[in-house]
């Protein structure tokens, strides 16, 4: 395999595994790589998806370089999400889903200990869905993942951003209400979590 | 890139436990000694920087397994000691069943072994993680269906108020321990008082376990001073605590 | 572009905007063009893509098809991205999901006589986490919980389904340590009393 060859095989790994755009100066020091050799590499290398009309492309954004779906094929793709079988949230997501939001950013021991429960299969499922994402790593804490609220979750209660989440001190025990919205949340849990044909378990 | 950690070896159950000995040596089931059992598992501390309780739990539950199949092999087979399966078998049958048990492990722990070489070579390959698009964000499904913001955090503040709750408890026992000394006088004085009584006479019904438990010790504490005898007639019966008459008898 | 050249560049973007396997049978179903086409299209595309070493590869996963990157480049990309998950399951637990994947559907007595101690604590955990499930009960056994693996289990190891499980037999103990076993467990004799000094054991 050419030199060049191998640095298209790491690039397009790299862009591929990364959530957010890549820079070319931050690749060219992993890999010992003069930058200017890798900025031409990733130019030719949006120059080949462009020519094979691959269905997805490469571009150069804010911050890097970053991978984007084809935009011909983007009716496809909005069928495709159509189609995502819809499933609720277990109590279990939502019990750490609500800690996250109001604890991030959080590691998952700290989920662990509010929630008294182990809470590794439930963040995944979070993490899967797009309601939470790493957020930073603990260095004191032997970097340690720090788990928070994505974009999605805020969109999905219309929150500019997480100051506007309602303060947790408002929330007194006993009050009326509050006990009805508990029996409504309890109420999440149940069958619908009973998985079929193998699927994906959702928490 | 992986972690530099020493792998103590670790006993995943009786079986696990033989087929480490039978590897190491020729062995007869009734030359499994409690001694070496206890041996390996002072090997296993000692390789170990802290204690770590699940695993001596694990291993004594694993001593205790194997003592069972071992007590099977020495009791002499009366009609009424039932052993589950090892009842009712001759010792060639034992042993025989004993060895397919331990053959059809290993093969699961074959199986186990490949299992986890193919989650080692899964992990070098990475899925996309990036999520879907913006432009789609809105055509998901809503998996908070029903679910309100106001909802959210009252499930948190409830988490939040139970382990706080937890918390104060954990507190409460730590800074206010019921007393060995004090019960162990109240038992002095209630048993010199009558001359003797029972276990269960020595506090209120409904008591909570921890002076149950202090009661027991405070007993213990006594009769091993010599200031009390003790006698059970049966198995899980009724404890009897009898008064002795001691030298130092200074309180009453 | 040619029908076939169009048919790949629509996978590929649905494979990259997909966030789990995509069976053909369902992109057939959304793109109206024959099963057979879709599977022969996503062969072909993972053959080309492993033949012009690309950074990533295209495999056929727990029903689905999806993008993974090329195990080559896994170094690189744990030192850019370091949101990798090295979860590993313990001895205990790979033991008892060989057990569950090979006997499914199994009871939890099942698994605890294979592995001669109590599998409970492991199988809630494997439950957890997203890899075993309950998948039935047994209506002669007091309504038993019946276990079996997930879909994730099947994208965690990289199965097509549980057929492609390496068949049992070949995890037989060999020969010779079939023979060590046999030979060296020596008969469960009668009860033999010799006390010995200080030793607690009693043989």
């Amino acid at each position: 395999m050419t030199e060049r060859a191998e640095l298209r095989g790491v690039l397009e790994a790299l862009l591929f595994a990364s959530d957010e755009p890549v820079p070319a100066s931050r690749v060219a020091k992993l890999l010992e790589v003069p930058e200017g050799d890798v900025a031409a590499a990733l130019s030719a290398l949006a120059e080949e998806y462009a020519r094979d009309e691959r269905g997805f492309q490469l571009r150069e954004v804010a911050g890097g370089w970053r991978l984007y779906t084809h935009p011909a094929h983007h009716p496809v793709i909005e069928q495709l999400v159509l189609s995502w079988d819809t499933r609720r949230l277990s109590q279990a997501a939502l019990e750490a889903l609500a800690v996250v939001a109001y604890h991030q950013p959080v590691m998952r021991q700290g989920v662990n200990a509010i929630r008294g429960v182990n809470s590794e299969g439930v963040l995944a499922s979070l993490q899967e869905k797009g309601l939470v994402r790493e957020v930073g790593r603990d260095r004191n804490q032997g970097n340690a993942v720090l788990y928070g609220t994505t974009r999605v979750f805020l969109e999905r209660f219309g929150l500019k951003d997480l100051t506007e989440l309602p303060p947790l001190s408002e929330f007194s025990p006993d009050a009326g209400t509050e006990n009805a919205i508990r029996d409504r949340l309890s109420a999440i849990e149940g069958p619908e979590f009973e998985e079929e044909g193998g699927d994906l378990s959702v928490d | 890139m992986t972690a530099f950690k020493v792998r103590t070896e670790i006993f995943e159950g009786p079986f696990d436990l033989l087929l480490h000995l039978v590897g190491r040596q020729k062995l007869d089931i009734r030359d499994i000694t409690i001694s070496e059992i206890a041996d390996e598992f002072l090997e296993h501390i000692e390789r170990m920087k802290d204690l770590d309780l699940d695993v001596a739990s694990d291993f004594l539950l694993v001593a205790a397994t194997l003592l069972e199949i071992k007590a099977a092999a020495l009791l002499p087979a009366e009609p009424d000691y039932e052993l589950d399966e090892y009842d009712d078998l001759s010792p060639q049958e034992a042993r025989a069943l004993l060895v397919e048990r331990l053959l059809a492990y290993k093969q699961f722990k074959n199986a186990a072994g490949a299992l986890a070489a193919r989650m080692e070579s899964e992990g070098r390959m990475h899925a996309r993680q990036a999520g879907i698009e913006e432009q789609f964000l809105g055509l998901m499904p809503d998996y908070l269906e029903g679910v309100t913001l106001r909802g959210l955090a009252v499930l948190c503040a409830d988490l939040d108020r139970r382990r706080d709750v937890f918390l104060l408890q954990a507190e409460h026992v730590a800074s206010m321990p019921v007393s060995l000394e004090l019960h162990m006088e109240s038992v002095k004085r209630t048993v010199a008082k009558r001359g003797r009584a029972s276990f269960s006479e020595l506090f209120e019904a409904g008591a909570a376990p921890e002076v149950v438990v202090v009661t027991f010790l405070a007993i213990l504490e006594l009769y091993k001073r010599g200031r009390i005898d003790i006698t059970q007639d049966s198995l899980f019966g009724e404890i009897q605590i009898v008064h002795k008459d001691g030298e130092d008898d200074d309180d009453d």
